[in-house]
């Protein structure tokens, strides 16, 4: 089989099994968690665009975020525009802002782009908590609608699930085939070695506003959807610590994968709710997990599976081979 | 109350705090240059300081000084077994998968500080008294004397170390590449090991004499930690004046921003002149341009 | 048994409020499960942490619902993990009795929620009414950047007028904030008669302490945010004198003996204290009060989510812990103003202020 | 072709070229040569965009690229390779080379993302092509591998199949023959001159005299950030400046 | 005084060295020869200790020394210089060339002794003592080389491993640098194991050689016998200067 076949069967039984699982999940509360770690999981494609392709880090990934689902929110809320709309409109906004900051963010390199990124979303926060007059500052915006398709509104888990994956398998699928492109290989080379990749004529500043770009659409798609899933925002979802959880995902999933992702966003959004049980002691285990993790699978989840994965099928070849 | 005075005060206290945030950043430096890594738990050891400070204080009464230097011995064993434990054992590990880790080592340390010594905020004495000394109008503590001094003395300890010492040249050459060092016959493993000791030790070094002004409780080192984490990169990652001055930079930027816009908007303010001068400088505040070469 | 749900911010920035409210509602159980439970009923509490995290909050109620299949739930701590959970219990029917203090947690009425929490409206009033008292009518307020700040500095904004106050400076600090000086040196600038801070620990207390440090002679005065030893222990000396809004807890036993609430504070106050060793506070009250709501609405009616509501609503003269509650199809606050008295503190202790 | 007008080039106190001028003929092979540190690297730099010359121009045919960006440089048919190599390691050596063609082809992100129908016939025509350079090169053999585990001399081939994927009317090589052995130095230069009978203007960075003097038509000799001498390599080996600072006399 | 017997290295599941075998006399210049990637690099990387052997038995002295650190190695008098350059970029040349001694910065007398083996260096290179003050990273690709070299004489080694010491260097340097090479040998009795593209050079000076071809020894023999060897003539030697130069 070659590579590219085996690409389109993977993608093939990973959108199956998403749509499948909602029939042996009716009416439990797992099903919301998956909901979320579908928007997790754009998020985390979409950082991984930047930080595993093109070796940019973002400390601030969470005020796109933050942005698209308020500008959805208000725009809904406060001048009743269609949640679709209101949505584009997000993307588009946000897409603009990344491309204007992007050209002297992304002009920065390692530590000061970190430390760029972080101010960046340090600032959004701070406008999310202050401007209350427009966004209802830390106490949030409630009353937010669903999103409805002529009469159909997702206003419970399962639609709401459709409606999510649907677009999240859409974006897996994008990042994907951006990563088998020139523009992937580009962004890889300029990640290896910037000055190579320019000589051969790629125009590295562009292309990582380009990618910065995209991958803040993304997330602006991803918190519009949030916003009308949960019907309430507030400043705190946005904060610092959601964005080093979005790094997190992307690193422990595996950084360059997008499958990767989805495992990073799955883990981290699904471990608190096995924790709960341990009151006070989730999150000390739940550190001790994030190290035990990184530690035994430094090239993230995908690679340590691929490699277990492996393992179990020489096992199984050289029993086979004895056998014979 | 004229507008000197006033505008004295706003830089006064911008510049104590500056201070405070410079100390913290030292810890991150230091890792930083002798191992490349970024260590997102080094908030944590500020937290130790001063959470161990207060539990000698309070729990076996003993008198303030025997209390600190048994916070600083034991926040640096807690420093030493981060090292053994979760760093050393690892191989070939990417500088991301490093950073996740200390974040791991964060969100650990902090629960069990959390578990140990509950959730409450704790104060601790002032080391010479709360009564405010006048300079020219504006009023300090006589902790930020203190602060201020410690500062000093660590920039300067720092400095001749790295700059002048084998050991700290040796540390510096391990960060750049740790082949090539043990090639020369350095003990790689020792030298990260060491650095370690130092900035824990400076990290909760911070956290004591801070913790008089700042009050501690075992979530303090989560905006301590970042702060510091700012005031060292806008000092381009030096283990030297840079990172003072990028400290009382970011003071100095929050105090007066307060003072003349609007203290809501007080890191906004910061980050953004931080980050204009960011973009009139690429290659950070208080570093000689050096050409990448090819 | 009788399953009843808890949403508790216990870790996290708002972990202040969660911790007690969690520490009482368990220790209510305990003490209701002791006595025979209710009805013959077993009481069985599930608590869910929020981190005052409005995505975990939302987890955290539809796991309540759909997996342990809850009549009712407490908390959550903060308006904002409120709000975020109010569209779930309202779609899925199950009466909430909230522990926070958003006005618009209530208002307007929703058919499923409650809360137990005192309007911030009703402190902002008490301390007002002071200074009118008192001729002052200039002031400046410094409120944190959190939910409790900006809805309690909302609250200054708003009734100011109403009371003749001029509000001179209107300064924040961030939630983590360990240095308020310059704030307080621009305060100093302008020409306020009293300072009004609304936070809650450990800011305060940082405040209180640069107010000394600056010299600064003017009033000052706090939110019921305070209203714990705890506030006295971190700022030392700075705290006397201070004034604030309290609900009767601080002052159970200075209390005439005539107060409805008295009995109960008392009684809560010691039960505490031996269960945990600190000192209630009122935020922990409002879990007291939630579940002794709900309590006696079971009693009254059933155990079915929509008796329990039904009888909720019709909870009348109840002498709980942050006051009297009577709730009404029209409100679902249940409060009154005299649901706060004013303290100062002196000599390292609560004076009830008359 | 190439020609560069009077570059100096000052690092802080250290100036590391003074007034250099030089001209490249089409369709040469064109050594530079001189002892360590004499600034051929930093003219390389300058040339291609890198550095920003003191003062000074340099002119691709007629056209003056002083000020020109390093990636605009590529589609003007002027590329370069390193003297530590800098390849994309974590990439396979084929992907290396398809990185080459990047200004060969044309799809954006769109088009990228959702596989339009040019993506994908320019996809096929990358690939092929790729393969193409690397055959020419010889290192087709090791096409899946991953860059980073080539050893280091068919890393520095491949430097110079990535270049020739850009289909440049000029290579400036940065001594593509150090660290290969002799036998690998012979191939080399047979590839070289391959490159110039396809068209391809070469300038090379050299150390080894025997490759040098092999295959270059005309030799420019740096010293001490001066032009020493230039001419054909008889003329050179036999210039008293150029052995005494450089050759030496074995 | 070293004796390498019949080691194998991985790189995970890639050979590297099959059944690899080696043996230095004090003293003895010997010169490794073999094409890209036939297992040299891979070879000192071993002797270091920085690949770790996974059988086999590496003697120096008489003791066994494969499972060291890396420091260890230096401690005992191996010193090598890395393939491509490895100089400590954002340090001074200066700073460079004190780390090279850093085993004898211990005791005064060493500190003294390390100020003349600096100064010796300078004059070997005395490029580098102009650019004493400068980063290394910013030094020309052939001085970084200089430096790499002098770096690793600052331990005063016992046996000096030279990972393609000539590489990048100018012609007259590289003559320079077998002539400090052959001296180190005559004067110092430091023993030398070289690896050389430049086989000629390499086996004119050397005292023996062996051939390593994709991870296995195939050849061993006196540097003349090596010379004069048809295989390796056609292989490594390629054809004389002269000849070329006369065309
Ligand atoms: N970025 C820089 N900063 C300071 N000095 C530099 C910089 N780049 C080069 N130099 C200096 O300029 C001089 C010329 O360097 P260059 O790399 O051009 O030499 P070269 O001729 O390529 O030498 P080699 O043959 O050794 O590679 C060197 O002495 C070097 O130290
Ligand atoms: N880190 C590594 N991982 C996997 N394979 C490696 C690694 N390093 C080297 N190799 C492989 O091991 C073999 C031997 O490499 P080595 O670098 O020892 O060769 P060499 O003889 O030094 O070559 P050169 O003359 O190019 O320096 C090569 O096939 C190379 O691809
Ligand atoms: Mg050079
Ligand atoms: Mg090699």
């Amino acid at each position: 089989m070659t590579k590219e076949k085996r690409e389109i069967l993977i993608f093939f039984i990973f959108t199956l099994a998403v749509l499948i699982t909602p029939f042996f999940l009716q009416g439990s509360y797992f099903l919301n968690v998956l909901v979320f770690i579908g928007i997790n999981t754009m998020l985390a494609v979409g950082l991984n665009l930047l930080l595993g392709y093109a070796g940019q880090i973002s400390l601030g990934h969470a005020a796109f975020f933050g942005l698209g689902a308020y500008i959805s929110g208000i725009l809904t809320t406060r001048f009743g525009l269609d949640p679709w709309f209101a949505l584009v409109i997000a993307a588009v906004a946000n897409g603009a802002l990344a491309f204007v900051i992007g050209f002297p963010i992304l002009k920065l390199k390692g530590h000061y782009l970190a430390m760029a990124t972080l101010g960046f979303g340090i600032i959004m926060f701070i406008i999310f908590n202050e401007t209350v007059a427009v966004t209802g500052g830390p106490s949030g915006l409630s009353g937010i609608p669903n999103i409805q398709i002529s009469s159909l509104i997702f206003d419970n888990d399962l639609r709401n699930y459709y409606l999510i994956w649907i677009i999240t398998l859409l974006v897996m699928l994008f990042s994907i085939n951006l990563s088998h492109s020139r523009i992937g290989r580009a962004l890889r080379a300029i990640a290896d070695s910037e000055v190579a990749a320019r000589v051969l004529g790629v125009n590295a500043r562009v292309l990582k506003v380009q990618i910065f770009t995209v991958s803040a659409v993304i997330s602006a798609i991803a918190g519009s959807l949030y916003a009308h899933t949960m019907t309430f925002i507030s400043p705190a979802s946005f904060g610092f610590n959601f964005s080093i959880e979005l790094v997190t995902m992307v690193i422990i999933g595996g950084l360059g994968s997008i499958y990767g992702s989805f495992l990073g966003a799955a883990i981290l959004t699904i471990l608190p709710e096995f924790l709960r049980v341990l009151r006070d002691f989730d999150i000390i285990v739940y550190g001790l997990l994030l190290i035990i993790m990184t530690m035994y699978m430094p090239g993230g989840l995908i690679s340590g599976l691929t490699r277990i994965a492996e393992f179990i099928v020489g096992k199984i070849k050289s029993r086979g081979a004895r056998h014979a | 109350m004229d507008n000197s005075r006033q505008l004295f005060q706003y830089i006064l206290s911008g510049l104590s705090n500056g201070a405070i945030y410079a100390l913290i950043g030292f810890g991150f430096a230091i890792i930083y240059n002798a191992t490349g890594i970024i260590n997102f738990a080094q908030g944590e050891f500020v937290m130790l300081g001063g959470m161990f400070t207060i539990f000698f204080l309070a729990f076996f009464h003993l008198p303030l000084l025997p209390a600190i230097i048994l916070a600083i011995l034991f926040s640096t064993i807690i420093g030493i077994a981060f090292e053994r434990l979760a760093i050393r054992p690892l191989k070939n590990a990417t500088p991301l998968s490093l950073v996740i880790i200390t974040i791991g080592a964060s969100i650990l340390l902090r629960g069990i500080a959390m578990l140990v010594w509950g959730k409450d905020t704790h104060a601790v004495t002032a080391f010479s008294g709360n009564d405010p000394l006048y300079i020219a109008g504006a009023t300090i503590l006589p902790q930020h004397i203190w602060i201020f001094a410690i500062t000093l003395l660590i920039i300067a300890a720092n400095k001749i170390f790295f700059n002048y010492s084998i050991v700290g040249k040796a540390m510096r050459a391990c960060a750049y590449n740790s082949q090539a060092a043990s090639l020369v016959g350095i003990n790689v493993k020792t030298m990260v090991l060491l650095s370690f000791v130092i900035s824990s030790a400076i990290g909760s070094m911070a956290g004591i004499i801070i913790a008089p002004l700042t009050m501690t409780s075992f979530d303090v080192g989560i905006m301590l930690g970042l702060k510091g984490f700012c005031a060292v990169i806008i000092g381009g990652m030096s283990s030297g004046l840079g990172t003072i001055m990028g400290g009382l930079l970011l003071g100095l930027l929050e105090s007066l921003g307060v003072g003349y816009i609007s203290a809501s908007y007080k890191d906004a303010i910061a980050f953004i002149i931080l980050l204009l001068i960011l973009f009139i400088r690429p290659e950070g505040l208080f570093r000689t341009k050096e050409t990448e070469r090819v | 048994p009788i399953k009843i749900g808890a949403l508790f911010s216990v870790s996290g920035p708002a972990s202040f409020l969660g911790e007690p409210e969690r520490n009482t509602a368990e220790m209510m159980v305990t003490e209701i499960n002791k006595a025979g439970g209710i009805k013959g009923q077993k009481l069985v509490l599930i608590v869910y942490d929020t981190q005052a995290d409005a995505t975990k909050a939302v987890q955290a109620a539809n796991k309540l619902i759909k997996d342990d299949k809850v009549v009712a739930i407490i908390g959550p701590s903060t308006t904002g993990d409120t709000m975020a959970v109010i569209p779930v219990v309202e779609k899925a029917g199950i009466p909430l009795v909230s522990c926070a203090a958003g006005i618009k947690i209530t208002e307007p009425t929703k058919k499923w929620v409650f809360k137990t929490a005192q309007n911030d409206a009703l402190a902002v009033a008490r301390i007002f009414d002071y200074l009118k008292k008192k001729k002052i009518s200039k002031i400046a307020i410094l409120t944190v950047s959190d939910g409790f700040g900006s809805s309690g500095r909302e609250q200054l904004v708003f009734q100011a007028g109403k009371f003749g106050i001029q509000i001179i400076s209107d300064e924040t600090y961030g939630p983590k904030d360990t240095d308020m000086t310059a704030q307080l040196t621009k305060i100093r600038g302008g020409a306020a008669q009293a300072i009004v801070c609304w936070g809650t620990n450990p800011g305060p207390a940082v405040v209180a302490r640069n107010v000394k440090q600056l010299g600064m002679k003017l009033p000052l005065f706090m939110s019921h945010g305070v209203s714990s030893m705890k506030f006295i222990e971190l700022a030392g000396d700075a705290a006397e004198g201070i004034i604030l809004p309290s609900g009767r807890v601080v002052v159970a036993n200075q209390l005439p003996k005539n107060d409805p609430q008295k009995k109960a504070l008392l009684n809560y106050v010691e039960n505490y204290k031996k269960h945990y060793n600190v000192e209630g506070d009122h935020f922990g009250g409002h879990a007291y009060d939630a579940i002794m709501l709900i309590k006696g609405a079971i009693e009254r009616g059933s155990d079915s989510p929509a008796a329990i509501r039904d009888q909720l609503e019709k909870t009348e003269k109840f002498a709980g812990i942050g006051g009297t509650f009577q709730y009404s199809p029209q409100d679902h606050a249940g409060l009154t103003s005299d649901a706060f008295v004013l303290v100062q503190i002196k000599n390292k202790g609560w004076t009830l202020l008359k | 072709m190439l020609r560069l007008d009077k570059i100096t080039k000052i690092f802080g106190g250290l100036t590391a070229l003074t007034d250099v001028s030089l001209e490249v003929r089409k369709d040469s092979i064109t050594g530079v040569i001189g002892p360590n540190g004499a600034g051929k690297t930093t003219l390389f730099n300058i040339v291609t965009g890198l550095y920003t010359q003191t003062s000074g121009d340099v002119y691709l045919g007629e056209k003056n690229i002083s000020r020109f960006a390093t990636e605009s440089l590529a589609a003007l048919g002027l590329v370069r390779t390193f003297q530590n190599v800098e390849l994309f390691g974590k990439m396979t050596v084929l992907e290396n080379v398809m990185v080459g063609l990047h200004t060969k082809s044309r799809s954006g992100i769109i088009s990228c993302a959702f596989k339009l129908p040019g993506q994908i016939k320019e996809e096929k025509m990358i690939a092929e092509k790729a393969r193409h350079w690397l055959e020419f090169t010889g290192l087709i053999a090791d096409a899946p591998n991953s860059a980073n585990n080539l050893p280091f001399g068919k890393g520095r081939i491949l430097e110079i199949a990535r270049t020739l994927a850009v289909e440049p009317q000029l290579i400036l090589m940065d001594e593509p023959a150090a660290g290969l052995n002799s036998q690998e130095t012979t191939q080399l230069a047979v590839l070289i001159r391959k490159i110039r009978e396809s068209g391809i203007t070469v300038v090379l960075v050299e150390h080894d005299m025997d490759l040098v003097m092999d295959i270059c038509d005309s030799i420019i000799v740096l010293n001490l950030g001066k032009k020493l001498a230039a001419g054909t390599p008889r003329e050179i080996q036999e210039n008293k400046a150029v052995i005494s600072a450089y050759l030496g006399d074995s | 005084m070293l004796k390498i017997k019949n080691i194998n290295t991985y790189y995970g599941q890639v050979y590297a060295l099959k059944n690899v075998s080696l043996h230095l006399k004090e003293g003895e210049i010997v010169t490794l020869i073999g094409a890209n990637g036939a297992g040299k690099t891979t070879l000192l990387n071993s002797l270091s200790c920085i690949v770790p052997v996974q059988s086999g038995e590496i003697l120096f002295a008489g003791e066994s020394i494969s499972n060291l650190a890396p420091s260890q190695i230096v401690r005992l008098g191996i010193s090598q210089v890395p393939e491509g350059r490895q100089v400590f970029k954002p340090l001074s040349v200066e700073d460079n060339l004190e780390l090279g001694a850093y085993q004898h910065y211990s005791s005064r007398a060493g500190r003294a002794e390390a100020k003349n083996t600096a100064s010796m260096i300078y004059d070997l290179f005395p490029i580098l003592h102009k650019r004493r003050k400068q980063l290394a990273g910013t030094l020309s690709g052939g001085e970084q080389q200089m430096l790499s070299i002098g770096r690793a004489l600052m331990a005063k080694p016992k046996l000096l491993l030279l990972d393609e010491p000539s590489m990048g260097l100018a012609p007259m340097i590289v003559q320079e640098i077998f002539r400090v090479i052959e001296n180190l040998s005559q004067e110092k009795q430091t023993t030398v194991l070289l690896v050389e593209q430049n086989a000629r050079a390499a086996l004119k000076m050397a005292h023996r050689g062996y051939v390593l071809e994709t991870g296995k020894m195939i050849l061993e023999g006196t540097a003349a016998e090596l010379l004069q060897n048809k295989d390796v003539q056609r292989a490594y030697l390629g054809r004389d200067k002269k000849e070329i130069w006369e065309r």
